[in-house]
């Protein structure tokens, strides 16, 4: 009896030893990743990017001449480190997914990337704006369209002060993404000649900010700096309004969505905020993208870097088309991308493959919309920021 | 300090401490007649404002536009709905879990706190992003030198005593609230003495939650903004103020929801370090506080006999 | 049992000295002279709220007296931790049932066996056969002891203290007192919640034990009345806090002042 | 006897194969399939005490037992020996099911409810990073996380115990918002960016290589793997031994009734002193251990909410059993990754079904029996 059973949980054994793990069968049908955040606090934008890297494929699936098609495997990171790796080990060990398009969450990214070197998965940053992600490493699989937060800052720093701005309070959340804007603000900032009377970190998940902005009323600066996203962003914004602070609002890449001019009506009016690539509207390929998007009457709007996804998805299919469904080949495929046409301006990756973004745009509210900072009324002295005569 | 900006901190942390101690004195009622703590409390403000947020945008497209008629229709619906949601939380989570350890009960509101997270989050349109609350309140304010006084603020303020108070009354001086005491004093016996048990937890929760969802409508009057999120630190917050100030005692919620107000204004503006250190100094303190009171500031009962 | 020859202070296993515990304003016990006699069985009586379990609290260390010196076996323990107090060889049993009811009953009788087991976390982690082999005496102790009380709960050491019957829960937890040997054994109210005959029974048990180990001296708090009359020599009434009677049941049960405070409650002898 | 023994090997065996195939699916029908068949197993042996007779008959061989469980993993080992992902994912439970452990002596045996477990994991997890950092041979940094954990936990000893129950609850959950607020305002330690960490070298032997023994090869993940099982192992075999001990009975009696506890000489304060640290130390260990194989930490992966997830592991297994810890891991941790499926949807349906499960089984999946001291020798 004994022996019998024995024998019996042996094989069992043996057997599950045996069997062997999926084999790689990708024919007609390429499989690329997308990893963002869907559940949780950022989900907003993570379910934009998902939209519009799902919309890319789509479209590319739809073109006749496309050797391959496109089936994209969406994963969510819940914006944690350790989930995110383990996601990414999915992805990474899956031998059928070619390449990926990856992680709004700098702290994400950041973990992931050893992963990604470890598979030889090849995989280009949507969101993330941490510098170290390209620059802290030079692995070939890492990749990143959208701009790191030192450009906007540069730029940012540039354009308020030659408004006359002369002081400022800074306020940002306590994350990677705050406190690394508010880090390369100040930088820059101090290099133009700009004064910090203030610096406030705030939590993530901060809902009271009166007892700050009391503080900032006193100090009566010219402006306040958000480095943040846009829930805590809009909290501000309104808490300001309510404590009848005067001072001009202005934000990072993080606040740059329909959401915040939603949320906030008439205030939102007047803040200005930088992404990093070109005005996307303003690009041919831009219109069309907003138009597509609206066309496939997803439930959740792009955000500000559906657009990064959408360039990151064509970038690698474009490369599989090139060279074919291998990883090695793609990476070697993607590091040689330069000047490559897309609808947030020209792709060129450096040595580090980091999209060098020539351009960063400045964005006003006004009349309920984002509006170009160069064709805004303000611009063109029709309309007076706060503060200034 | 400014007197005036002396004053704005005062009526900020006040403000705040309404909320928190609306939110409390919920946790206070349940854990009294059933010693358990209904974690998805904060959650249950946040649908209070989503209810409220809905109900508000649909009067609007009705065109009723009396801002007092819409403001209380508003507030009804959330207590109602809140009070129903309570009602059905004690009755299918908590009350099948009695016999269980009481810490099963936590899970399960946890867990029901998530969902209903997820539940607005996916199904409220653009639920993940947050969501404007419009501004029903006469907006009028006065400057006091450094110090703005909102008449909606002052409204929310008084409202918001006005119905802890309320609350205070019911549980002090009807029957019913006799009967709620008397199951919160010993259950056993107030069985014994006839008193319909899951009633009492019924209604109790119902009464709880009700305050919480008009805690939800003042939250989204004063910020006039609402996200879906909002639900997890009010509840920790809530349940931290219940607990320092006493569990079971509804005087020491109230005084618990204040004190963690003062705390965190004070923690982010009189620190001489970053402001994001306001966390890490209310905790601190609440530490402190416990080691010194360990069984709140106004205790729970008499220290029982051996 | 009477005493034959006149009992001296000698003989004085527990004094207390002008004892007095307040609980706010009230009184619990005001300056309460008492003692018990190596050997005896003393009642404790007195109308509710009189500070019979008071007195016992503050034997027991639970609570700390605002003045006055309690004297065990000649050493001060006043103010001692319940620690030290049970290491002194005082035990007792509680008014309210206080056994650990998810627990085995054995485990429950081990509990009171506490001082005597080893507590070191290197020795019950790493030393299991040393711990066999207290475990193994553990047992038969406890194995004993209950039979003394009821041979089937005997039979049902390894089933868990819910699944007893009031009397039976009420014997364990007399066992978890005997069990360290104490030279003191305090009982509150042993028959609260019990028929008369399951009291009755109770009693036997005790007097029984009593009789196998005469070293034992009991103090018994009581309201049933016929119990006081049967099982003590001698009667403490509270009233108050205060001790307004001292004698032999008979004596005391006629005094004017006792009948005064129990006005209203019968006493059923 | 010997055969009931037979039966349960087979179990085992039957139970790794489910085990291998629940981690490497792909498939949302097989999933759902392995679901029900682990529920209609549950639920057959709920209803007849079928497992009752073998579960009995193997502790008393409880050498045997281990052997098997460590045969069954090694099995589904050999399985997966070449799928990064689901040995990823059985790591992960194994170092969980070592820190809910931990959690369990304090909160399930003696009653010190412990809502900052994450803060402890996390203190592991940094002193591991740091110690490492610094050159630190790699077994001391992960014997450090755990003891350093430990003298973090004393800082909260008084209150402690001071308070009972909720209270006390509220102090853990005090510290555990201020270790990870601290952590990320505070940018000694990497701030919100995080510390990276090295791969594991045990003498020389470097854990993050793949490996490969003449032909055939296996993913660097299985070092990891028998590293968490070794842990999770003595952590439950340490477990049991403190349950089934006088040291455990002290527990239970400070948990069920300080008074009477005290009354018969139970030292309250010593007794929750030594479970609140053994407690921390597994918590740290474990966090130490997890760091090193993520290769990366930031405070958010040591947030209120993790430690709410790790609490609830401790719950839905049953509070007080070990054994209930390992199925409820995998409930909590593997789970919502399998429904990665449905995006954003995953955490509603997570959530129903815990609730679910409680519903129908209030004390967790396996509740505590009750202690017996020698099973071995009961039989």
């Amino acid at each position: 009896m004994q022996r019998m059973m024995l024998t019996a949980c042996a094989f069992a054994l043996a057997c599950v030893a045996a069997v062997p793990s999926m084999p790689a069968s990708a024919k007609e049908t390429v499989k690329i990743v997308y990893i963002g955040p869907l559940t949780g606090g950022n989900a907003a934008l993570g379910l934009g990017g998902r939209n519009s890297a799902d919309l890319a494929v789509q479209l590319h699936n739809a073109d006749a001449k496309a050797k391959y098609t496109f089936d994209l495997v969406k994963l969510d990171d819940q914006c944690k480190p350790d989930i995110g790796v383990q996601v990414a080990t999915k992805a990474g060990a899956d031998s059928s997914i070619i390449a990926g398009i990856t992680h709004y969450c700098s702290a994400v990214a950041i973990a992931t990337v050893d992963t990604y070197h470890k598979f030889g998965l090849p995989v280009i940053v949507w969101g993330a704006v941490l510098p170290a992600i390209t620059y802290g490493n030079d692995y070939p699989e890492i990749h990143r369209v959208n701009g790191t937060m030192i450009n906007q800052n540069e730029v940012n720093a540039k354009l308020v002060t030659s408004l006359g701005y002369k002081t400022w309070v800074i306020i940002h959340d306590t994350t990677d993404y705050g406190k690394g804007h508010d880090e390369y603000f100040t930088k820059f900032l101090t290099q133009d000649g700009g004064k910090v009377l203030a610096d406030f970190g705030v939590g993530a998940d901060q809902q009271d900010f009166t007892a700050i902005l009391t503080k900032v009323k006193e100090l009566h600066p010219d402006v306040v700096y958000f480095g943040g996203l846009t829930p805590i962003g809009v909290r501000l914004r309104s808490q300001m309004d309510k404590l009848g602070i005067q001072s001009q609002f202005e934000g990072t890449s993080g606040i740059v969505s329909d959401s915040y001019i939603q949320a906030l009506g008439p205030i939102a009016e007047g803040t200005i905020a930088f992404i990093d690539g070109a005005p996307i509207e303003k690009l041919p390929g831009g219109k069309f993208f907003l138009d597509q998007y609206a066309a496939h009457h997803y439930a959740e709007p792009p955000e500000a870097y559906g657009a990064y996804a959408f360039v990151a998805a064509n970038l690698i299919m474009d490369a599989i088309e090139k060279v074919g469904p291998n990883r090695k080949a793609v990476t070697a495929e993607l590091a040689k991308t330069k000047d490559h046409p897309s609808i947030v301006g020209p792709i060129t990756f450096d040595a580090h493959g980091q999209n060098i973004v020539p351009i960063v745009t400045a964005y006003v509210v006004q009349d309920g919309k984002w509006v170009v900072w160069q064709d805004s009324d303000y611009a063109k002295g029709k309309r007076k920021l706060a503060g200034r005569k | 300090m400014d007197p005036g900006v002396a004053a704005q901190y005062a009526f900020n942390g006040l403000m705040l401490g309404v909320i928190y101690a609306m939110v409390a004195v919920g946790f206070t009622l349940f854990f009294g007649v059933l010693d358990v703590i209904q974690f998805a409390h904060g959650d249950v403000v946040m649908a209070g404002a989503f209810v409220a947020l809905a109900t508000s945008l649909a009067l609007h497209a009705l065109g009723i536009a009396v801002p007092a008629l819409v403001v209380i229709v508003v507030a009804c619906a959330a207590g109602l709905a809140m009070a129903l949601v309570g009602a059905l939380i004690a009755r299918y989570l908590v009350l099948p879990l009695r016999a269980a350890p009481a810490f099963n009960t936590l899970l399960v509101t946890l867990m029901l706190g998530s969902i209903l997270r997820e539940l607005v989050r996916l199904f409220y349109p653009n639920g993940s992003n947050p969501q404007p609350f419009p501004r029903l309140l006469p907006t009028v304010s006065k400057n006091l030198g450094n110090f703005t006084l909102r008449l909606d603020s002052v409204i929310l303020l008084v409202t918001g005593i006005a119905t802890i108070v309320m609350v205070n009354l019911v549980v002090r001086r009807t029957r019913f609230g006799l009967a709620i005491r008397a199951v919160a004093q010993d259950s056993d016996t107030a069985r014994s003495m006839g008193i319909d048990f899951e009633r009492v937890v019924l209604v109790t929760f119902a009464i709880g939650s009700a305050l919480a969802g008009i805690a939800g409508v003042v939250y989204g009057l004063y910020y006039n903004e609402v996200n879906f999120d909002i639900g997890l630190l009010l509840g920790v917050i809530g349940f931290s103020a219940a607990v320092v100030g006493g569990l079971g005692s509804i005087y020491g919620a109230i005084l618990g929801g204040f004190l963690f107000a003062a705390l965190q204004t004070i923690g982010s503006v009189a620190l001489p370090v970053s402001s994001a250190y306001n966390n890490v100094f209310a905790f601190a303190v609440v530490i402190i506080l416990m080691t010194w009171k360990p069984t709140g500031l106004i205790a729970e009962r008499p220290s029982e006999r051996a | 049992m009477t005493l034959a020859e006149p009992v001296t202070v000698a003989d004085w296993l527990l004094t207390c000295r002008g004892l007095t515990m307040r609980f706010g304003g009230v009184l619990a016990l005001d300056s309460l002279d008492l003692h018990v006699v190596q050997g005896e069985i003393l009642g404790l009586i007195g109308p509710n709220g009189s500070g019979k379990t008071t007195f016992f609290n503050v034997l027991t260390g639970l609570y700390r007296p605002h003045a006055g010196r309690v004297e065990f076996a000649g050493r001060d323990i006043t103010g001692h931790s319940p620690q030290q107090v049970c290491r002194a060889g005082i035990a007792r049993t509680f008014q309210r049932s206080r056994l650990c009811l998810p627990l085995t009953v054995l485990d429950n009788v081990l509990i009171g066996n506490h001082p005597r087991l080893d507590n070191g976390v290197g020795f019950n982690v790493f030393r299991r056969r040393a711990l066999r082999h207290q475990f193994d005496e553990g047992v038969e102790t406890s194995r004993c002891l209950l039979a003394t009380f009821n041979p089937d709960l005997a039979a049902r050491l390894f089933d868990a203290a819910a699944t007893l019957d009031m009397i039976d829960r009420r014997r364990v937890e007399i066992c978890r007192a005997l069990v360290n040997a104490p030279t003191l054994l305090l009982l509150d109210e042993p028959s609260a919640g019990m028929t008369h005959g399951e009291t009755r029974e109770l009693m036997d048990d005790i007097l029984q034990i009593r009789a196998s180990s005469s070293a034992l001296t009991i103090v018994i708090i009581e309201h049933e009345m016929n119990v006081i009359e049967r099982m003590t020599q001698r009667c403490v009434v509270l009233n108050y806090g205060e001790k307004i009677a001292e004698g032999p049941f008979r004596a005391i049960a006629s005094d004017a002042a006792v009948q005064e405070a129990y006005l209203g409650q019968a006493m059923t002898t | 006897m010997r055969s009931h023994i037979a039966v349960a090997a087979a179990a085992f065996a039957v139970g790794g194969v489910w085990l291998w195939a629940f981690l490497s699916t792909d498939s949302v029908w097989l999933f759902a399939s392995l679901i029900v068949v682990a529920v209609l197993a549950f639920a057959f042996f709920q209803r007849f005490d079928a497992a009752g007779r073998y579960r009995r008959a193997l502790a008393t061989r409880p050498r045997r037992a281990a052997l098997f469980a460590v045969l069954a993993v090694a099995g589904v080992a050999g399985g997966l020996r070449d799928q990064a992902y689901p040995l990823l994912m059985l790591c992960t439970v194994l170092l969980f099911v070592v820190a809910c452990i931990g959690l369990n002596i304090q909160t399930g045996y003696c009653g010190i409810v412990n809502f900052a477990g994450a803060a402890f994991f996390g203190t592991g997890a940094y002193t591991a990073a740091v110690l490492s950092a610094h050159g630190v041979p790699h077994l001391f940094a992960i014997v450090a996380g755990g003891i350093v954990a430990a003298l973090v936990g004393s800082l909260l000893i008084l209150p402690v115990l001071r308070t009972r129950g909720y209270y006390a609850a509220l102090v853990t959950i005090a510290f555990g918002i201020l270790f990870s607020t601290f952590l990320e305002v505070n940018s000694a330690l990497g701030g919100p960016q995080g510390l990276k960490l090295p791969g594991i070298d045990l003498f020389g032997w470097r854990f993050n290589r793949d490996i490969q023994l003449g032909g055939a090869s296996a993913s660097f993940y299985v070092n990891y793997l028998v590293l968490s099982l070794a842990l999770a192992l003595a952590a439950f075999v340490f477990a049991r031994r403190v349950e089934r001990s006088w040291l455990g009975l002290a527990f239970d009696a400070v948990r069920l009734d300080e008074t009477a506890a005290a009354t018969f000489g139970i030292g309250i304060a010593r007794a929750k002193i030594i479970a609140f640290t053994l407690g921390n130390l597994l918590c740290g260990i474990s966090g130490a251990t997890y760091a090193m194989m993520q290769g990366f930490i930031a405070p958010n992966n040591f947030t209120f909410g993790e430690s709410l997830i790790l609490v609830s592991i401790v719950i839905l297994g049953g509070i007080g059993n070990p054994l209930g810890i390992v199925p409820a891991a995998l409930v909590i941790i593997v789970v919502p990754q399998k429904l990665q499926f449905i995006q954003e949807y995953r955490f509603l349906l997570y959530g129903c079904l815990v609730i679910l499960i409680l519903l129908f089984r209030p004390e967790g999946l396996l509740p505590r029996p009750l202690r017996n001291y020698f099973p071995e020798s009961s039989a």
